[in-house]
């Protein structure tokens, strides 16, 4: 594209049109899923809800997601008087960029993406980890008790969940040997793809992604029962548009990242890498893995009852980190020892890796799952006797 | 090298412009009538009561330490799994241990703030 | 081509520096907050355009990410909500520490004012896996002392923080 | 790059940030806004390394490990400073450094 | 040579009885004395042993040794080291030292055993309190004159002469306590310690003489390199001391490569040691310069003066110069200008006749034996010094016997005299001067001898002039008188030993003084022999006086009318000693007349002696003795007869009362020059005594103002140091520590206000700092 335009202005000229249009085209496919999503969300929470969501506007309720936008667009927006207007207005404004900044460096296809930095991964985590401050800022801006104390749990909760969600993916990013997205999906074409090899991560992966984007069992900030609308009470309009339109493109992507990270992105399972198909169906495929992410998300929103708030916390930096550290340590130890004994033995690498990895996994998950049981017990146990004496 | 980030400086751009311009047209569409009672602070309906200072529990900041601190565990950690594979091939079992050590004693820390109390929800 | 590096590198200095002054000069301790996250991101950039990937990633995974939001939740812990405009935010000496601040400029500008002959090697490509090699190598120790400096922080301020 | 933008520049803006942080921590009056101006004279720092390590000796990445380790510590720096005023504003209720003089005579 | 080896027990065994007697039986008053008395005993007979045997082994032995150039008999022993030689120890017997030993012996024993008496051992309640004292005393003087008499060099002489110096002050001084009478206002007065000051006064005179017998001493040994006699009499050494000079300045100095003579002094040394020598035996043997203290020395008891004034002591004085005679005679030949021989000649003579006239004009009986005493030896020392030795040394040899007979003599009859006070004497009697008594504790002396008084601060001269008298005083003869008949014993006694004095043919006297002017005669000495012969008159006619006025003629006082016979043990030594008095002189008989006896032996055993040196040339002197001359013989016998004449013409005719003035005495002037000694008290008082006070007095007072005047001084010249010393203190110093102090203070308050409290104003003086550091940098690069 850049060449074709370089023959009427200055090659920079073309480059920036180019990406202009490349990032124009980014925006677009993520407001459209984003649209997609809220629509599949209603149709399967009622699904779930044993009732038809909505099925009004348009075939199946298809416009329902131009209804709402439209609506949003439409509402008044109203700025509380005891808000402190410049940083009132300025949270919506830091709230979106980062959900739509992180898809530069998604792949679509071999070589197909926004920009393959070679620190994609950890650029798409600095990106995210900015998000909690639009939230921060809305909260303190609204100048309201409720939405700062929402701002606040909300960003504690980010935060807290953003450290497991970071380790669990360092697994991946040594087998792969490379932060850049394009290589890691390339190594999983090689290696198999990293749901087999790192099942427990692509586990801590998810739970960490869900209470990162505030979804429902993690969903305490904005939960109607706690504190009202959380950070974003005192916004109306497009606004909290802004907010909404934030949470559901983070979703998406975090469904395309869990797609990418672990279920080999693009790639078609046991076509070869180098195949000229993936170039085309490369997307396509992504979506349709994505797609599977998201109905996850939504299935659990429907199913799961929220979590309280301690559990949350504790469970974040009790219970996943630990994990995530042993996973890491654990993955470092054998897959030298994979290499060496591929060496060895000849057999490609993905034939051992897989199946060590899987056993390993299956081990450590039973270890802790029998630490687990046995620290409850004896703390329920205890419990009792405090309780016994009382009477 | 700079290919890559000019696009990720366009894409900044846009993405920075994205909402302003959502929020200019909205404001464009939508009708403008403030009232006084629109405009006070919403506490489910109710007065406001008290000024809004509220008495802050430290816990936050607690989180956010730790997070910090972790934060940059990460940051330190990533060179290492990317180099990984490399380092274990041509070194062996040291580079493992030289980071089970510096992850052993952030995770002393980690252990550290459990005991204490500082991780509980108060 | 050059002209428009010039130009990004002008734009991307002068909002970092723009951010400095905010945070100068500020009148309220939140506002500085904000406009010290601008500078962070601006120097950020600084290091995109002086080729230093991880680097930047870095500075706002950890800078914006975590310290900023340490220092709002600080600010909102130790002021009320919206902060009594209080008295100026200056203290006495502000006057002399102006006129410090601009010869400190003045000397290390006109020290950094030299022919400097750059090298003509270009940074390696996979800078990530350098930086692993090197921490883990030459800089073992400085790499252990960070994990030490970062849990006597976190006893620190956690023993500080609590009552 | 190297070509375009001379390494004075870079050191000239980092002087400039370093001189705004320096102003920054002697003039302020509230804690924080000190700690803020410190980050920024170690951001002044950091940028004057990288360029170092970009103009002059690129090859090993001595400069980048060195800003790496700047930025862990100015983060701790950061978290122990904040710690300091919440226990110095929950003891005192102030946060002005100009009311916390002990030593004075 | 048997015997001789225990020579050196003949001093010991007095010094033993000594020892034992202080030690171990004062108490006892018998004992002591019969100690002391055993222990001259022993060595006496021990002396006899030593004579006898060497008389036995006769000449060829002394003749052998002698031209060996040693002592005949001789036992030396090392003492002590003495630079490179060592001082030795022992005994030197040689013919005249073995006389000196008998006659000493003998002359002690018979004095101890009268002063048995003179103490009044038999009569208990008058005992002298300090009897074994003076026993002690005279055992220790004994061992002294014996020890110096044997000892073989000057060292252990002077050694022993000192012991001698020391018993003489103790024996005179010996009834320290007693007062005793001086006439003064008319009255006699118990008053002033006569008898402490008479010790006193012949202790530091005879010490006058010490000091040049030590100067002497010194100078031989410096000389001669020793001083035993054996090694100084050799010919060798005396040769070589002729030589010698001593002197201030070298005799002779270049000049400009002339031999100019020396400025300085050069005495021959031989000259001037024998000078030196003979003052020792001038203060010893009271010749006279140093005769002063004779006379007083009488004050002591009468035994002690017998022996010590008499026999022994004094002669120890003319025994040295006997003993050194070689050196004597060595030293007149090689002397150029002074010949001490004649010096010594000339003193002799002079005390002579000097002594003789003071002697008539004396009162007091033992005063009167004291100038004779003087006499003689000036009589003695005149014929050494006139070359008759070996008469010198017999004349001492009889000289000994008949003046310690007559000073016993005149003990009995002061002891006889005083009769009267002690039968009845009783705490009652209050007149006598004595019964105030001293106050001394343990010498209550109740012996009323107020003896004439020298009191040395007195104004006018105290002889005790005829005018006053002291009818009390038992020494006075004007208050004896007609004693022959009270005490018939003393009196022919006494009388043997007048004889023998005054040189009556038979008796001793006569023997030696006639050997000793015949041989000035023969040697054409006239001068000498008249004067000699003048004295021999003078002797004769005081002593006949003094018979005459103790004896003859009836008692003038009572206590004359009641004196009684002495007790034997006073006696008996007396008629021993007459006997000795008269045979003595037969030993020394010349060949022509008697040599049916012995035979002159005293001549051909005294002449062994070498005077010229021992050595193979030693010349003994010739073998036969100076022949009678019946001319000089006839010529002193007749001076001594008109000496009696005279006595008795002038005393004999009248009796005489207590009171009366001397007939002589109209010779107002001259009687009383005479009889104060022509004032040489008087002058030596006025001279030395006042001269010393005087210069004493000076350097006190010198002392005090110059010496303390500068010792003061320094003290207000310190005093004024400190006290700038103090100003400086406060003001400069304390100024500067003060002022360090204000400047810390100052300097602290003013830095004080750096400590604002304020955190930014620290920053802002660190960056302040760095600009400044950085501008000095960029200005210097």
């Amino acid at each position: 594209m850049a060449d074709f335009l370089s023959q009427f202005m200055p090659a920079w000229l073309a480059l920036i049109i180019q990406h202009v249009v490349v990032g124009a085209v980014l925006v677009v496919f993520a407001l459209t899923n984003m649209l997609g999503i809220t629509w599949i969300e209603r149709k399967v929470i009622g699904r779930l809800q044993d009732r038809i969501g909505a099925n009004r506007a348009g075939p199946f309720g298809l416009l329902q997601p131009l209804a709402d936008m439209v609506k949003i667009l439409t509402k008044e927006d109203i700025t509380p008087t005891a808000a402190s207007r410049v940083i009132y207005n300025l949270g919506p404004l830091l709230v979106v960029p980062p959900a739509l900044l992180v898809f530069a460096v998604l792949p679509f296809g071999a070589g197909v993406s926004g920009s393959d930095l070679n620190i994609g991964l950890l650029y798409i985590f600095a990106v995210a980890s900015t998000s909690t401050l639009g939230i921060l800022i809305a909260g303190w801006g609204s100048n309201n008790k409720y939405s700062l104390l929402g701002a606040m749990r909300a960003v504690a909760q980010m935060v807290s969940y953003e450290v497991p969600q970071a380790l669990s993916i360092i697994g991946i990013v040594m087998l792969s040997g490379s932060l850049s997205l394009q290589q890691i999906v390339q190594r999983q074409s090689e290696i198999g793809w990293f749901v087999l090899l790192q099942p427990l991560a692509f586990v801590i992966f998810l739970i960490a992604a869900m209470a990162e984007v505030n979804r429902t069992p993690f969903d305490l900030p904005e939960a109607e029962s706690e504190i009202i609308a959380g950070h974003h009470t005192e916004y109306s309009g497009l606004k909290f548009g802004m907010f909404y339109l934030a949470e559901y493109i983070n979703v998406f992507f975090i469904s395309a990242l869990a797609a990418t990270l672990f279920l080999g992105g693009y790639q078609i399972p046991f076509v070869p890498a180098n195949n000229p198909v993936h170039t085309i169906l490369g997307p396509f495929v992504l979506i349709g893995k994505t797609f599977a992410f998201v109905f996850l998300t939504i299935w659990l929103r429907g199913t799961l009852p929220r979590v309280r708030v301690d559990h949350l916390m504790g469970f974040a930096w009790k219970a996943l980190v630990p994990l995530c550290l042993l996973n890491i340590f654990m993955t470092a130890v054998l897959m030298p020892l994979v290499g060496l004994w591929s060496a060895n033995l000849g057999i490609s690498e993905a034939y051992i890796a897989i199946p060590v990895m899987l056993l390993a996994n299956a081990v450590l998950a039973g270890l802790v799952l029998w630490w687990a049981g046995r620290s409850t017990r004896r703390r329920e146990t205890r419990l009792a006797e405090q309780v016994v004496p009382a009477q | 090298m700079l290919a890559e980030w000019s696009f990720v400086g366009v894409f900044l751009v846009i993405a920075l412009a994205f909402p302003p311009l959502g929020l200019v047209t909205a404001w464009l569409l939508r009708p403008k009538r403030p009232g006084p009672i629109k405009k006070s602070t919403y506490e489910c309906g109710l007065e406001t009561v008290g000024d809004t200072w509220v008495q802050f529990k430290v816990q936050y900041y607690i989180y956010a330490l730790i997070f910090v601190i972790f934060d940059i565990e990460i940051a330190f950690l990533l060179p290492w799994a990317v180099a990984h594979m490399g380092l274990s091939a041509a070194q062996g079992i040291l580079p493992l241990i030289e980071v089970v050590i510096f992850v052993g004693i952030l995770v002393a820390g980690l252990m550290y703030a459990w005991r204490k109390g500082a991780l509980e929800w108060i | 081509m050059n002209v428009f590096l010039t130009s990004i590198f002008v734009i991307v200095s002068v909002i970092t520096l723009v951010g400095a002054l905010g945070v100068v000069m500020a009148r309220t301790v939140f506002a500085s907050g904000l406009w010290l996250i601008l500078s962070f991101a601006g120097v950020a950039g600084l290091y995109v355009l002086l080729e230093a990937p991880f680097l930047a990633a870095a500075q706002i995974l950890i800078y914006v990410g975590a310290v900023a939001v340490l220092i709002l939740f600080a600010v909102m812990l130790t002021r009320r909500v919206m902060g009594d405009p209080g008295v100026s935010q200056n203290n006495s000496q502000w006057g002399a520490a102006a006129v410090v601040a601009a010869l400190m400029f003045i000397v290390l500008s006109l020290t950094s004012v030299q022919n400097w002959r750059p090298s003509t090697e270009s940074p390696p490509l996979l800078a990530v896996n350098a930086l692993g090699e090197a921490f883990l190598g030459p800089y073992l120790l400085p790499f252990e002392i960070v994990s030490v400096v970062l849990l006597v922080a976190l006893v620190g301020a956690i023993i500080l923080a609590r009552e | 790059m190297v070509e375009s933008v001379p390494l004075g520049a870079y050191l000239v803006v980092a002087a400039a940030l370093f001189a705004i942080g320096l102003y920054g921590a002697l003039a302020r009056r509230h804690a924080i806004a000190i700690l803020m101006g410190v980050e920024l004279m170690l951001n002044a720092v950091n940028v004057n390394l990288v360029a170092f390590w970009r103009y002059l000796s690129p090859a090993n990445m001595s400069g980048q490990v060195f800003a790496t380790f700047i930025i862990a510590l100015a983060a701790a720096e950061a978290a122990i400073g904040l710690a300091l005023f919440i226990a110095i504003y929950r003891s005192r209720d102030t946060v002005s450094v100009e009311e916390v003089n002990l030593m004075k005579w | 040579m048997s015997f001789a080896q225990y020579a050196f027990l003949v001093p010991l065994f007095p010094l033993l009885a000594f020892v034992v007697i202080v030690l171990l039986t004062n108490r006892s008053k018998r004992l002591s004395s019969n100690i002391a008395i055993g222990a001259m005993i022993l060595s006496g007979i021990l002396s006899y042993l030593i004579f006898f045997q060497a008389i036995g082994e006769g000449s060829e032995h002394v003749l052998a040794a002698a031209h060996a150039g040693e002592a005949p008999w001789s036992m030396m022993w090392d003492w002590a080291p003495v630079g490179l030689s060592t001082i030795q120890v022992g005994t030197y017997l040689d013919p005249l030292s073995i006389i000196m030993i008998v006659m000493v012996t003998t002359v002690g024993l018979m004095i101890f055993w009268y002063s048995q008496g003179y103490m009044n051992i038999q009569d208990a309640a008058h005992t002298d309190p300090l009897y074994a004292r003076f026993f002690a005393y005279l055992s220790l003087f004994a061992a002294g004159m014996l020890g110096y008499v044997i000892s073989p060099n000057l060292v252990q002489a002077i050694v022993f002469w000192e012991v001698m110096g020391l018993c003489s002050f103790l024996l005179i001084g010996f009834w320290f306590g007693k007062k005793t009478g001086v006439y003064r206002n008319g009255r006699w007065v118990a008053e002033g310690d006569a008898n402490s000051n008479a010790a006193k006064k012949a202790f530091l005179t005879t010490r006058v003489g010490d000091v040049g017998f030590f100067l002497g001493i010194i100078a031989l040994g410096a000389v001669a390199g020793t001083t035993n006699y054996s090694e100084v009499f050799t010919m060798g050494t005396l040769d070589r001391l002729k030589e010698t000079f001593i002197g201030f300045g070298t005799p002779t100095f270049a000049f400009g490569g002339m031999e100019i003579p020396a400025v300085g002094i050069a005495i021959p040394a031989l000259t001037v040691i024998s000078l030196l020598l003979f003052m020792g035996a001038v203060g010893k043997s009271a010749q006279f310069p140093l005769h002063v203290w004779l006379p007083d020395a009488m004050a002591g008891p009468t035994p002690v003066s017998a022996m010590i004034h008499a026999a022994t002591m004094v002669a120890a004085g003319v025994f040295l110069i006997a003993r050194m005679y070689p050196v004597f005679a060595a030293a007149s030949e090689a002397s150029h200008g002074v010949n001490p021989l004649n010096v010594v000649a000339a003193i002799g003579l002079f005390t002579a006749l000097f002594a003789a006239t003071i002697g008539i004009a004396q009162n007091d009986i033992k005063r009167i034996l004291a100038f004779s005493t003087i006499s003689q030896l000036g009589f003695m020392v005149a014929a050494i010094g006139s070359g008759a030795w070996v008469a010198g040394v017999f004349h001492m040899l009889t000289h000994a016997f008949f003046k310690a007979l007559l000073f016993l003599g005149s003990g009995s009859v002061i002891h006889g005299m005083e009769h009267l006070h002690m039968s009845h004497d009783s705490p009652g009697h209050a007149d006598s001067p004595q019964e105030h008594g001293s106050e001394l504790p343990h010498a209550p002396d109740h012996r009323a001898t107020p003896s004439l008084v020298v009191d040395a601060n007195a104004a006018a001269p105290v002889w005790a002039v005829r005018s006053v008298a002291n009818p009390d005083d038992p020494q006075d003869i004007w208050n004896m008188g007609g004693l022959r008949h009270k005490m018939p014993i003393t009196f022919w006694t006494y009388l043997m030993g007048t004889l023998a004095l005054t040189g009556i043919p038979i008796w001793a006297g006569f023997w030696s003084k006639d050997e000793i002017l015949a041989h000035t005669y023969e040697t054409h000495q006239t001068f000498v022999w008249i004067v000699l012969t003048l004295t021999a008159g003078l002797t004769a006619f005081y002593m006949a006086r003094q018979l005459i006025l103790v004896f003859f003629g009836q008692p003038r006082t009572a206590m004359a009318r009641e004196a009684k016979e002495s007790p034997w043990t006073m006696t008996m030594p007396l008629v021993v000693l007459a006997i000795a008095a008269t045979l003595v002189g037969l030993l020394g008989i010349p060949d022509r007349i008697g040599n049916f006896v012995f035979g002159s032996w005293f001549h051909h055993w005294i002449a062994l002696v070498p005077t010229t040196g021992l050595g193979p040339e030693a010349v003994i002197e010739a073998e036969a003795p100076t022949e009678m001359n019946f001319l000089v013989a006839g010529l002193s016998v007749l001076t001594a007869l008109v000496g009696w004449a005279l006595g008795y013409w002038v005393y004999g005719r009248r009796q005489f009362t207590a009171t009366e003035r001397d007939p002589l005495a109209r010779v107002r002037f001259a009687w009383n020059t005479l009889q104060n000694g022509y004032y040489m008290d008087a002058l030596y008082r006025n001279t030395f005594i006042r001269g010393s006070v005087a210069l004493s007095n000076g350097l006190a007072r010198f002392d005090q103002r110059i010496i303390d005047g500068i010792v003061n001084g320094v003290a207000r010249i310190t005093v004024a140091v400190s006290a700038v010393g103090r100003w400086i203190d406060t003001y400069i110093v304390d100024g500067f520590v003060n002022g360090v102090g204000v400047v810390t203070e100052e300097y602290g308050r003013i830095m004080r206000l750096i400590q604002t409290g304020f955190v930014q104003n620290y920053l802002l003086v660190v960056f302040v700092s760095i600009l400044v550091l950085s501008g000095i940098y960029l200005a210097l690069r």
